[in-house]
């Protein structure tokens, strides 16, 4: 079952066409990746299709949901998670906090007025938060201000942050950039691990490492358009795919 | 139409006050970063550069006159400038009139001081700080600086004419071929306009032609990059700072005859200037221009009776409802870059 | 210990316990005695407290210097030191320099910042901090105002600064508050027949008036008194109080065929908007075959200063001039230039006068109560304080007595002698009913003692 | 208590107890000893401190916890005292109707500046709000001075109508009550050269600041304030986690603008006048410099930092020369002469300047302003503690 169906999606920035009548589709509980030379259109094709950037033509329809023109906020409130490049976190706010407020979002809406709540108080919230805090294995620094982590932990917290949401799907851009060997390594069992909970996810990546050990299917973009498609052992045979990556030194 | 243009010139007069004033800001803002609350002060401190000056050069010596008497019933004092005595009275008494043009080159050495200390004596620390912070300390000290300037000169205006050449005023619109009698403008504020038009495009061409100034003005678009280059940016800006002093230091110099200096000009010109600064879009140089031009010349058109009658009220708030309708239409004022003092 | 209910007063009760001998540590045993206070901050012990409460910051900050010099001067001859100035050109011989009923005067001072705001905090603080039993001063008429009603409220005695507008005696007038300072309506009166005399009875006047009460009473004042002698008003501009440069509201007078400008501004405004018009030449004009004239109905030496050039020959009204050769105002000048070097303004003469007034009342009332004060000020004639002769009217508490038409002087003989005067217009040509229009719609209401 | 933890109920009772005793704690010098200068324990400004402390709370819940520094707020105040002040001419001299249609109107307009006002962020956010301040005070100096009395300010008068209360009793106006209880009336307490005044007007004060602090302090605790802090903090990340940024922020917008107006309400019940320059840009300056210089984002500060500003207005102003003099009297002349010198700038006419050093000094030095101080000298203590622990009980670890 496709839970994602981009069609003919074109975007310019001024004279220079950054996507190219792409068609994509994405099925339900699969691990999707999008792998491409840089400049490719990777990003621009992730913000066209969570509302960052308005697609000049085409559809993106999330079920029979049309994303389309939809606000970030909107778009997120229908099941659809994202993971930044360099991780978006509430620097200034403990990790409990970081975790508690996406929950907040899931349960409450786009917008609630609860003045008189305690947000200590909020047995429900606070136990699935530390149970992902566990789970991404920051259990113990939840009351550390979020500014205060390495950059592998923000992104462990990030990813805590969308997963807290249970996302219908996960859009992750690159979530193992700049990451050491090991982290990487722990970042893939994580994401493996959120495979048993059923959240669809599509990962933007350079690594082919973390692609090849977690991806169903890929998607090879360059120049703005789709080039190769398919099972990751065939797309790693395939010429245009080498060529694009220059010799392909990385496969 | 000559009422128009009578207006429009009165704009462009203003106009030149608010413009100068919003590119030291604009300067300091975009060199620097900081925003300065105390530039309203600077401004004021050099209109009294010119008072300073024009006392300094009529200091004076006490003869006593028994025939006449003060309002005491004592022997009158009678008290002659030093200058004149020393190059005859007619000489002196000439000086003395043009204490205000000899204020600007009084003003440059002092103001560039008060510049170069003030950077680096408060505000080089606050480059980190929030910019909360920065318009506090800035704010606290310009009400330092006007109650130093109060202590001294007192609260009133100081009446500091221009020299009786720029006395007065000349049939404008016979000169640009009118009708006679029909545009009367006062010399000094063509004298005003033209010199902030010098200012200004010394500025410009400062920053577009010397490497000085394209050293500066790749730093204030990326400030980092230009520090790897192993240039000393940092110094750099702190003579943009003083530069930025001195501007405004001239624009008070040379605004003394138009409106008799005291010691809260600065703070009146203050907030409008902010209001220049952000309609012209934060960090935009042409912008801040434009927009003291702009804001000075719809001021004056909204002053005018007609206008008011259809209006009531309208003079008073033209410049704050122009600010409003620009930032809800153009987001980032008329020439602001993105991501600019957004968070 | 004990708790009694009444309203605030705060030095009188102390005084009570210092009197009781009471050691430190011991609690004053307030009895019934504190019931017997008639009024608010009865003086109980040697001193009597006045509040001085005048612009101290803002930009009649210099003004306020003025007039608490003045303020500083008649405690001193009130309290017997210096030469008594006035007090012995003063036509009531109530004053003894001992002080008032006995007690030696002190005072507080604040700063009004010329905000009702702030004007209105000082002056409570004065009365709940510091006992005053009288607030007087202040350079604008919104604080007057203010401060007037704030003083009927709590039932203390006020004595108007510095304040022009017809409002603090007309439509806001309060049994309280006194005024010796002369008014809108008396500058248009005072000055429209010398208008007359040295410009004709055809001539177009341009109002600029300050958008604010001030302004607003003024340019009726002038407005009505001059139309009554047949000039026309071409056009009347209102202009903010923050603007600093008038040249948008000058040149549209060029256009129009105006022959007068009136300039109804004060202070910082009234210097800015004089020497713009004057720099655009309007002065040099001639219209109408006649010579362009402007005209500041209300002038003060002090502001007049910061216009310099500007203001010679331009006619304008005024409370007093230290050039005033009546026995009073000669007393005053000689008194005020020996203690500071310099002579006193108009704002310092009325604040001088004023003090002098309210402790004169106190005298022959034997009392500071309020409300005995009111009584002996009301309908009180007095002369030798630099008016000749005055009446303090009782329907309205305003002074009524002789105003001056003054001139920007052509050849100043020193720093204070920027205005000439050209006529002392008798009290009578400047009395109005207490329920003349510009005047109408107040009512006094009752003294209020605070008891 | 009242569904707070611990550590807030104990601050809470700590503000409690201060605003209960201030009567004493303000007036800590003898009545007619030559430090009473300093004492502030009289009403009016008693009344100022909770007044602009009620304001600056208020401000600090949209500054502080969101990071949109508005530099208009004095004209919800204003709007809200007009209200009040219309409200006693009216209706009633009872206060309770005025603070609370003060209230409200400060409430509406504060949604409709607002609204407009939120469509931008940073200085551009910053800016709008100055404008529509200053368009509001202008207006109400001039045109509107029908609905305002502009520079004089709206006040009462002896025909006002007060539909349900009298025109004027023995011709004077009613004073301010609150079913009964004037807000001039006051206890006062003589314990041998120390007189405390007790107000009613204050403990009203009291009562509506500790329901305004309280009201803060769960706000601080509550969803929604973690949802503020989170605005501040990346708004970025607030929208792509499905969170409508804008309805928070102008709710918080709007309930520091009935802040605002509860302050001015207040205001307005304690001295029945609204002046016009109450909405005035430097009244807006002066709270975000109280919320900064207290502590911007703290519960307390706020307080502190509208207590020190109106203490140096009120207190540094009074001061005079003469003053000085009989401070200084014991000392040798010329002695005194110089210290009279060296102090006379900086007090009376001079205490702007006393007030911009101060703030220059506690922003260059404090950057978390009054409230960073307490903790460093809180820090000091415990460091101290802790090394006398360490000195005593610590026995000398063995070299191995």
């Amino acid at each position: 079952m496709e839970i994602l169906r981009v069609e003919g999606v074109n975007k310019s920035f001024g004279g220079l066409k950054a996507l190219n009548n792409v068609n994509f589709k994405v099925n339900e509980g699969t691990v999707h990746a999008i792998i491409g030379p840089n400049g490719a259109g990777k990003s621009t094709f992730l913000n066209c299709m969570i509302g960052r950037l308005a697609p000049d033509t085409g559809t993106v329809m999330f079920g029979d949901i049309s994303l389309t023109g939809m606000k970030p906020h909107e778009i997120n409130q229908v099941g659809v998670s994202r993971v930044f490049q360099t991780p978006e976190i509430f620097g200034e706010l403990t990790l409990l906090e970081n975790i508690m407020i996406p929950a907040l979002a899931k349960r409450d809406g786009d917008f609630a007025l609860h003045a008189f709540a305690r947000v200590d108080q909020d047995a429900e919230i606070r136990d699935k938060a530390m149970h992902m805090l566990e789970d991404v294995g920051l259990a113990e620094k939840r009351d550390i201000i979020a500014s205060s982590l390495s950059r592998g932990d923000k992104r462990r917290l990030e990813l805590a942050m969308c997963l807290s949401q249970d996302p219908k799907l996960l859009l992750l851009d690159e979530p193992t950039a700049g990451m050491s060997r090991a982290d990487t390594n722990n970042t893939i069992d994580l994401l493996k691990r959120i495979g048993d909970r059923g959240i669809t996810k599509v990962v933007i990546e350079h690594d082919m490492h973390v692609v090849f050990s977690l991806a169903e299917k890929v998607t090879v973009l360059a120049q703005g358009t789709i080039i190769a498609e398919g099972k990751p052992e065939d797309i790693k045979g395939d010429p245009r795919v080498q060529e694009a990556y220059l010799g392909g030194a990385h496969l | 139409m000559d009422a128009i243009l009578l207006q429009i010139l009165n704009g462009l007069d203003k106009g030149s006050a608010y413009a100068l004033i919003a590119l030291g800001l604009t300067l300091i803002f975009g060199t620097l970063g900081v925003v300065n609350f105390a530039h309203g002060a600077l401004f004021m401190i050099g209109a009294f550069c010119a008072v300073t000056l024009s006392r300094l050069l009529s200091l004076s010596y006490t003869t006593i006159d028994p025939e006449r008497t003060d309002f005491l019933g004592n022997p009158l004092k009678v008290e002659t400038p030093y200058v004149e005595a020393w190059f005859g009275p007619e000489t002196g008494a000439a000086i003395i009139d043009w204490s205000v043009p000899l204020g600007i080159l009084f003003s440059i050495p002092i103001m560039a001081f008060i510049g170069l200390a003030m950077e680096r004596g408060l505000i080089k620390y606050f480059y980190k700080r929030p910019h909360a912070d920065q318009i506090l300390v800035t704010f606290g000290l310009a009400i330092v600086l006007q109650e130093i300037i109060k202590y001294f000169f007192g609260a009133n205006p100081i009446p500091t004419p221009a020299p009786d050449v720029f006395a007065g005023s000349f049939d404008f619109g016979a000169m640009i071929g009118m009708d006679p009698n029909v545009i009367i403008y006062p010399y000094w504020r063509i004298v005003y306009f033209l010199f902030a038009a010098v200012i200004i495009g010394g500025v410009f061409a400062f920053l577009q032609y010397t490497t000085f100034g394209m050293v500066v003005r790749a730093g204030m678009a990326d400030r980092q990059t230009v520090g790897l280059l192993g240039i000393n940016i940092d110094k750099r800006f702190t003579v943009m700072f003083a530069l930025a002093a001195v501007v405004a230091g001239l624009a008070g110099v040379m605004y003394a005859p138009i409106n008799s200096p005291n010691y809260h000009m600065g703070m009146d010109f203050l907030v409008l200037s902010f209001v220049v600064v952000v309609v012209g879009g934060m960090g935009s140089l042409p912008g801040a221009v434009l927009a003291g031009f702009v804001l000075g010349i719809l001021e004056s058109f909204a002053s005018m009776a007609q206008v008011v009658s259809l209006l009531p009220g309208i003079n008073q708030i033209i410049i704050y409802l122009v600010a409003i309708v620009i930032l809800l239409t153009r987001p980032r004022g008329l020439m602001g870059r993105k991501g600019v003092m957004e968070s | 210990m004990s708790l009694i209910r009444k309203p605030l007063n705060r030095r009188s009760i102390l005084r009570a316990g210092a009197l009781g001998g009471t050691a430190l540590a011991m609690p004053t045993i307030l009895t019934s005695r504190a019931w017997a206070q008639g009024y608010l901050n009865e003086p109980t012990g040697s001193t009597v407290t006045l509040g001085f409460n005048v612009p101290q910051s803002g930009p009649y900050a210099d003004e306020g210097a003025d007039e608490l010099r003045a303020y500083e001067l008649a405690v001193e001859h009130l309290n017997g030191e210096g030469d008594g100035g006035m007090m012995n050109t003063f036509s009531s011989k109530a004053l003894k320099g001992s002080g008032i009923l006995g007690k030696k005067v002190e005072y507080v001072t604040g700063d009004t910042q010329t905000k009702s705001d702030a004007a209105r905090a000082s002056a409570k603080s004065m009365i709940e901090k510091d006992g005053a039993v009288m607030i007087t001063g202040g350079s604008s008429s919104g604080v007057a105002v203010a401060v007037q009603a704030l003083c009927q409220e709590a039932g203390v005695i006020f004595m108007a600064g510095l304040t022009h507008s017809n409002d603090t005696t007309g439509k806001d007038r309060r049994a309280n508050g006194f005024r010796h300072f002369f008014n809108s309506y008396m500058s248009g009166a005072a000055l429209a027949p010398v208008l007359k005399n040295a410009y004709g009875a055809d001539r177009k006047a341009y109002h600029l008036t300050a958008d604010y009460n001030w302004g607003y009473t003024t340019e009726q004042a002038v407005k009505e008194s001059t139309e009554a002698m047949g000039w026309e008003t071409v056009e009347t501009v209102k202009t903010p109080l923050a603007a600093t440069d008038f040249s948008a509201y000058i040149t549209p007078v060029l256009q129009s065929d105006a022959d007068v400008l009136v300039l109804n501004h004060y202070g910082g405004n009234m210097v800015n908007s004089l020497t713009n018009a004057v720099q655009f030449g309007l002065r040099d004009k001639v219209v109408n075959g006649k010579n362009f004239e402007i005209i500041v109905p209300l002038y003060s030496r002090l502001m007049a200063k910061g216009a310099g050039e500007n203001v010679k020959g331009i006619f304008g009204s005024t409370n007093w001039h230290w050039s005033l050769q009546d026995e009073g105002s000669k007393a005053f000048v000689q008194s005020f230039g020996q203690k500071y070097g310099f002579p006193p303004s108009q704002a310092a003469h009325t604040c001088y006068v004023q003090a002098l007034l309210y402790a004169d009342a106190c005298e022959r009332a034997g009392t500071f109560n309020p409300c005995g004060v009111v009584e002996a000020l009301e309908g009180f004639e007095f002369d030798g304080l630099g008016n000749g002769k005055t009446l303090y009217r009782a329907e309205d508490h305003q002074c009524f007595k002789d105003v001056l038409v003054v001139k920007g002087k052509e050849n100043p003989t020193s720093e204070f002698d920027l205005l000439e005067i050209v006529e002392v217009t008798p009290v009578e040509q400047v009395t109005y009913a207490p329920d003349h229009p510009q005047f109408a719609g107040g009512a006094l209401g009752t003294c209020n003692s605070g008891a | 208590m009242l569904g707070l933890d611990k550590k807030d109920t104990s601050l809470f009772l700590l503000v409690l107890l201060l605003v209960v005793l201030a009567p004493f704690l303000l007036n800590p010098f003898p009545e007619n000893s030559e430090l009473a200068q300093f004492n502030a324990g009289y009403p009016d400004l008693m009344q100022r401190f909770l007044i602009f402390g009620i304001f600056a709370i208020g401000f600090n819940i949209l500054f502080g916890l969101t990071g949109y520094l508005s530099f208009g707020h004095a004209a919800f105040l204003g709007v809200g005292s007009y209200a009040g002040v219309w409200m006693m001419k009216l209706l009633t001299m009872n206060v309770l109707p005025a603070i609370i249609i003060s209230v409200i109107f400060a409430g509406l307009f504060s949604l409709l500046v607002g609204y407009i006002s939120l469509r931008r962020s940073g200085i551009y956010f910053s800016i709008l709000t100055l404008a529509f301040a200053q368009m509001s005070f202008s207006l109400a100096y001039s045109v509107l001075t029908p609905i305002t009395n502009g520079e004089t300010g709206l006040q009462l008068a002896l025909d006002d109508p007060r539909i349900l209360g009298v025109s004027q009793v023995d011709g004077s106006i009613p004073l301010a009550h609150f079913f009964g209880v004037n807000m001039r009336d006051s206890f006062e307490l003589s314990l041998g050269g120390w007189l405390f005044t007790f107000n009613a007007g204050y403990y009203l004060c009291a009562v509506v600041m500790m329901i305004a602090f309280y009201i803060a302090v769960r706000i601080f605790r509550s969803p929604f304030g973690m949802m503020l802090r989170a605005v501040k903090s990346n708004q970025q990340r607030m929208n792509f986690t499905g969170l409508n940024s804008r309805p928070y922020t102008l709710a918080a917008f709007v309930i520091s603008g009935m802040y605002a107006g509860l302050a001015g309400g207040l205001m307005v019940a304690m001295d029945p006048l609204a002046g016009a320059e109450r909405m005035q840009w430097t009244a807006s300056g002066e709270v975000v410099l109280m919320t900064i210089l207290g502590g911007a984002g703290t519960l307390i500060g706020p307080v502190l930092g509208a207590g020190f500003i109106k203490y140096c207005e009120n207190i540094f102003s009074k001061i005079n020369d003469n003053i000085l003099y009989e401070w200084f009297s014991a000392l040798p002349e010329a002695v005194s002469d110089i210290l009279v010198f060296v102090i006379h700038p900086f007090i009376g006419k001079g205490w702007h300047l006393t007030l911009g050093i101060m703030f220059m000094l506690i922003v260059i030095f404090l950057p978390g302003g009054i409230m960073e101080g307490f903790q460093r000298i809180g820090k000091l203590f415990s460091r101290k503690k802790k090394k006398e622990a360490d000195a005593s009980g610590a026995t000398p670890a063995p070299a191995e």
